[in-house]
Formats: C-alpha cells, structure tokens, sequence
C-alpha cells in the first residue's frame, strides 16, 4: 500500500487549515509558544472566544495575527521574521527573560515544526547532518525541553511521500521524548505511554491508509472525529 | 473567556495556602512589603513555613508579626538583623527558628536560577568563607567558585504598584526590589497592587513583570501606616 | 565635569577595535541590527574576527556583508540559514568560515552568565542531542544538565530607540531582543540610537539599559532602507 | 604606648567628615556602591563639580542625597533602609540586576564599612561569630568580590580602642585580600603589595601614635597629606 493508492480517497489539510485546528485545540488562558514554521501561522487563526497568550522567543508576549498590509512595523516580527501586531496586554522584554519563560517551565504549551517525530515523541527538527546546508537549532531545544507540553505541526510525510512519523528519528535528535500531540495535514495523533492513538483524520482517510503513511502502529481512539477546517 | 486573575480580597489570594510551604516575601527593608497577604496567612493559620525574604521584619506588624507568630520554621535571608527586629532577634537567640544565611546576590540569583529551569550555576561570592562550607568549589579559567543551587518556592508573595487583570505588574522605585525574581520563582505568585488598570493600559515596553508569571492580583489601595 | 558617552560619528564609536577580537552583535532577523556600527567595523579594515549574533545576516548589507568580508573567521550563532542568508551559506559550505551552533536560550543565558559573573551554569536545554557533546553533564535532583560556560566578548554593537548622554537606553519592541544582554557581557560597548535625549529624559522605572553598562553612544537617526 | 597617651594631641574626624574625606577621593565619573553604615553617608557629602554614579544593591542607580524633612519617599530607600532622592539619568531595576552589576565587574569601585581589616586587604564584616545576635551578610561578600575596587570607610578602633587593622581578622572573613585602601577617623591607608602605607593623617597625628593603635607595620607615604574635612 503506498501514499498515492489513497491519494484520492481524501483531501490534505492546507498549511492554514493545519494551523486552525492545532490552534482551537489549545484551552483558553493557555500561554503559549509559536515555533517557526507552520506554527506561527497559528496567530492568523485563533480561536475569537478565547484569550489565549502567544508567546516569540524574540522577546514578545501577547501578539497577534499578521498587519494589514502597509501596516507591517519592521521592529514587530516573530521567531519566523513574519510581521506582527500586539494585543492590549501585551509586553516586550530582553531575549534572556523570554528564555526563563521558556526554560523555567512557565509556558504551557509549544508548538513546534519537525523534521521527524518518533512514536515515542522524540522530535528531530534542526539539522539534516547534510554538511552542504549550515544547521539552524533556533529556541527549539529550551522549547522542547522547557515548554509543559509540545505539540508538534507538521504535514504527515515528506515531499517524497516519505512518512515523518518515525520509529526511530534517523535525522540528530532537538529533543527525547517531549512530544505529547502531532497535528498533520491528515491527522491529530496523541502520542501516549502505550503508543500513538488517532485522536481525529481529514474526511475519507481510513486507519489503514493513514497507517500506510506512518511507521508506528496506529490505534484509532474511541471517539475519533473528523478533522476538518474552513477553507482558507 | 477573558483572563482575570484579578481576586476579590486577600483570602481569595491567599487561599491554598498550606502549613509547610515555602512561601518568597517580596520587600527591602520597609520597602515593596505585601503586608496585607503576610497578614492574610497569618489569619489562615498555617505553621511551619520556610520563608524566603531578603530580611525579617522590624516593629510588629508584616514580616515581623510572621517572625513574632511562631509560624515559622526557618528562614532564609541575607540580613535579618535590623533596628527592631526583636521579633526575630528574640526567636533566633531561644533557637526557635532556622536561619539559612544567604549572600544577598545568591540569594536573589539562585531564585532566579529556579526561575529559568537553571540546575546550579557557580558563582564567585562566599568563596574562602564560612558561608561556603559544605560546598562543592570549582577553579574555571582560573577563578574559584561555589556552586549554588536553585532556590524555589511554593508561594510568592509580591507588592507591586500597578497591575492589569492579566497579571501584567510594574512596580514603585525601590520597591521594585525582589518582587520581579519571586514573581518568577514560585509554583503560585500572589500580588497586592496599589492601583488596578485596564488591559492595555500599562506600556508594554515598561511592563516589568509579564503576566505569564503572575497568577493572583488584589488590590489593595489602603494607605495605613504599618508598625514595620 | 559632566559624563558624556556620546561621540560625534560612527567612526569615533568603532575606535579601537582590533583584529582578532569578538564581537556581539544585537538583532533578531532584520530587528534591531545595529547595521552603521557593523559598516564602521567593515571600514577599519579588521579581520580574524569572532562574531556572536542570533542569525548570520541575509541580502547583501549589514551582518550579510560583514559574513561575505572574509574578515570573519568564525560565528557563534542559533540560526544562521534563512531566506537571503547566502553570504554565509556561502562561507560555510566553501569551509571558510566556522560555525559554532548554540541553542538561542543556551546562547543569551551565556551572555548573562558572563555579564552577572558566573563562571557556569546547568542546563536542560541540549541534554542527550550531538549539540551536548563533549559537555559534561550533571544530574541535579533527579534531572540531567550540561555544564555551559560563560559567553563574553570584547566588543558589542548594540541598536537602541533613545539613548542619553549617560548611556541609558530604551528599546522599540522587539528591537530590544539580544541588545540588553549584550550591553551587559561586553569590555565595550557601543550602542547607535535613533534619538539622543536630554539626561532625566527618560522614565527611571522604564530604562531597559542603565547606564553603568554603556560605554559610547552614536546617534544614527537615519530611515536608510538596508538590504538585510 | 596607648591610644589614651596620644589622645590629646589630635581629633578624630565625625563620621560624617570621615564619608566626606572618601567621597572627595573618588574619581569623576566613576560607577560606586555604598555599603551599609558610614559608607551611605558619602551620599549627602559628594563633591559637586563631579559626576558620579551612586548604586545601591536594592535595585537603584544614579542616587543623590537624603531628602529635606518632609520629602521622604517609603519607596526610596537605600541598602541602609535610609531614605534618599533621585537624580536625572537614575535608574530602578531589579534587584538580580542590581548584582548583575555587582558580581559581574560593572562597579568601579564599592566602599563598604568593616569590623576588622587585614594588612593583606582581608575584609571583616558579616558577622562577630557570637551566636547570641543574628548575623547578617546582605550584599558585602558580593560587593568584595565584585566590584573593580574595595574601600573600606571604618573607625580606626573598637569602642574599647582595640585596632580594627589587623595582622589576621579574629571574626569570620567577607573575602580574602580585597580591600585596596582603608579611609578611618585618623588617616587614609593604602593597601599595598608591600604592605600599608598611610598616604594622610588627621592633624596633630604621628606615625608612632597610628602605628600604637594599627597591628600591622605601617609606612609613610613620601607625600603624606594631612587628613581634614569642613566641621560637619
């Protein structure tokens, strides 16, 4: 069973519709870390009934969603270099002090790009070790270790249609054992002391097919439900 | 929803609070003080605490009332001994409290280091003194240092000046002191505010403690004159 | 005599430095780079330089043109490839230029470890990746840590909002990022302001820099458009 | 010889003349500590056609004397609990900022006041060792470690007229070999690699006479001034 038998049973989540359901999944009054990458698309698609804190390792608390254009500040931007706004509450500070809030334990919640994810939650998103492109670790090593919980944002395979939920990251590790939640552009996967269990898949997936696209085994949860996200 | 970490009264604050706990006082002397929570735990009736605070207390009311209560177990501190601090004075003397003394930056750089997930960092003070005894020294490029360890606490408790209900906080001059370093070094930080503001109504480029450290604020814009 | 940190032009602040020195440079991507300190530094002609920044620059000026100089001989950086960053992409790839890779909370909190005096600290961060290596690691109450070292510099090029003759400085939003920490863990430091104010021009409770950190001040109040 | 024989011969300085002898020995522009006890009434007695730069370790830079009665700030305090007033460029901070400043070698100089010193600069002052007071350390093991230069601001003897300039401290030491000048109500000494050198004496005072109430040698400095101060 390959990615492309099932290609058309189903239709993938777009990078925005990825980030929309990872961000109504976070509980109000949440604080909480956007990686580089799909994550920071999250601040654009927030839930509108809840207060929920973000967070930029670059020194910022309490921003939100991108400026209109011609609006852009060059010195408001997040971890991604994107353009940013602030929301009433929110507070500048030295890029120290936003690494207390990030190592000392007091963010809730991180949500990280990957390269690859273990079943075990091993997370591997800084290098290739391809010696031709230099490295880039970033804030993501405090984040994976520091956040209370790290859910990671990525589409489900490669370009190639290879899986990037792995049985062991071959790629140098950020992290062991720190992702608790992976959201896909296929699937929103709890990753749990007795393997990893399909919490919701996009409309038409089956387990099976889901399973052919992820080296670890699969269980589908009771109550699995259908991910899905308004159009972009 | 919106955040409001904003609580009616000091037992709102205070409340959970239990005996054992390791409780941060903010305060340098008379200055930046949370009288008013000191007094809300005392009115819980917790005993056996461990406090944290730069001092410990003169006259008879705050830190002193706590030093004075029997309350407490032990104290950790740079400098208890001030004009009026017979309270402590006279526990210390009948050895009925603990004192862990602190040089007053370790003191303030260990909270910091339970702050920032640090596990122990080495530092340069103490070293050749009796306050090192016991303590691992290392030479690094030359120089001698004493490890440290982190120092955390179950409770802060935090006066500060102004504050919004995210828990964003800026504080008065000197009174500033250890409030922003406690702020951070608790499971649970409470603060006392003189004055409450609208979110958003603090400039986000002088906010001095983030809300994200902040977990209780009451306000408490009573002007009485405390015997401390 | 009046105390007065601010010389007249870019070169008068780039005074000094030599080849072979480190050099912290402020910034966040293209926020808050101090980019006429880094055109003063390329004008003196110094080379075998040590560069300690988040990211190694992107276009063609500022950092990007200090990484394509090849008076660069090695940088301390969390992540230097982005969109636009092929001078250093460059260097590296043709092994002109050696990267050391920090992780960006292990990168400031050496700087501060080097500013406050620390001669080490433990920290989570790293623990069991290729970036430990070679590190030792400490298990501290049941948790494990690498042993990071103190991170200074001879130099450090700062960009700051407002600045007065004493060297206080103020920030514009996340601008601010890197420029405090490295303020502190600097024998020189020199910062370009976009606005000069009289002394007492700026809130006591709202300096982000106090002036015992700053050595010189250059007031840059260009809008130039830098291709970074 | 005692310190009784030689008494009449001079007059000590008030401690207030004592802070005004230090104050005036300090360079313009320099970046200073006041410890607790004489040294924080150096800042009521600063020369006024200098800058220079009070900190105190409660989080406060850029102070200036004590307030007219009536003008007393509860929030402005120094390390002595004393009250004080601001200048224009001061600052307020917290206070691991303040020993950020401390530890890190940012201060040119802290003078702090001693229960003994050592010819080899040896600091006394954190504790007498009795267990029937309390100790109290506060920011003196910092400061004599931290700071680019240690004075110490002293009477030259106990109350019962016992040398509180030693040849080895009896109580506990702050640090070792740190203080590099020592100001007293008699004369301002150097410490030196070559041991003590008295660089002023109050009028009236012989080296004999000082030496009868100092432990180790004394030498005279060459260009010996006379140590004097406006009456107080």
């Amino acid at each position: 069973m390959s990615a492309t038998m099932t290609a058309d049973a189903f239709t993938r989540l777009s990078r925005r519709q990825l980030a929309w359901c990872a961000a109504q999944a976070i509980p109000d009054g949440s604080y909480v870390n956007l990686g580089i990458g799909v994550p920071t698309l999250c601040a654009n698609v927030m839930p509108a009934d809840r207060e929920i804190v973000l967070h930029s390792e670059n020194g910022v608390l309490g921003f939100g969603p991108a400026p209109a254009a011609g609006e852009e500040d060059r010195d408001l931007i997040n971890a991604s270099k994107e353009f940013i706004t602030m929301k009433p509450g929110g507070a500048y500070f030295v890029h120290t002090d936003a690494f207390v809030m990030i190592r000392g334990g007091h963010l809730d919640l991180a949500l990280l790009g990957a390269f690859e994810v273990s079943g075990q939650g091993d997370l591997a998103n800084w290098t290739t070790g391809d010696r031709r492109f230099p490295p880039g670790v970033g804030g993501a090593m405090d984040l994976a270790v520091g956040a209370k919980a790290v859910w990671v944002l990525t589409e489900h395979t490669t370009k190639k249609g290879e899986p990037k939920i792995v049985d062991t990251c071959k790629y140098p590790l950020t992290a062991p054992k720190v992702v608790r939640k992976i959201f896909t552009d296929l699937a929103e996967i709890d990753v749990t002391p007795s393997g990893l269990v399909v919490r919701a898949m996009v409309e038409g997936l089956t387990l099976p097919a889901l399973q052919a696209l992820t080296e670890p085994k699969l269980t589908l949860a009771d109550d699995c439900r259908v991910l899905s996200a308004p159009a972009a | 929803m919106a955040i409001d970490k904003i609580v009616p009264g000091v037992a709102e604050a205070v409340a959970g609070i239990e005996s054992g706990m390791t409780i941060m006082i903010s305060g340098f002397g008379f200055a930046g003080v949370p009288n008013d929570l000191i007094h809300g735990v005392l009115d819980l009736g917790v005993t056996d605490l461990t406090v944290i605070s730069n001092n410990a207390g003169t006259g008879t009311e705050g830190l002193a009332a706590l030093m004075g209560s029997g309350r407490v177990r032990r104290i950790i501190c740079s400098y208890p001994r001030s004009k009026g601090s017979d309270n402590f004075d006279a526990r210390y003397a009948a050895g009925e409290i603990e004192l862990e003394l602190v040089p007053q930056g370790t003191l303030s750089e260990r909270m910091r280091a339970a702050a920032a997930g640090v596990g122990g960092f080495y530092s340069p003070t103490s070293v050749g003194t009796d306050l090192a005894a016991g303590k691992e020294v290392r030479t690094i490029d030359g120089r001698d240092y004493v490890l440290e360890l982190p120092l955390r606490a179950d409770v802060a408790l935090v006066q500060a000046q102004k504050a919004d209900r995210w828990g964003n906080l800026v504080y008065s001059k000197a009174a500033r002191n250890f409030g922003p370093v406690m702020a951070m070094a608790a499971d649970l930080t409470i603060v006392q505010a003189k004055e409450i503001v609208p979110l958003g109504g603090l400039d986000p480029e002088a906010i001095v403690t983030p809300s994200v450290f902040v977990d209780r604020v009451v306000h408490i814009d009573n002007d009485r004159e405390w015997d401390i």
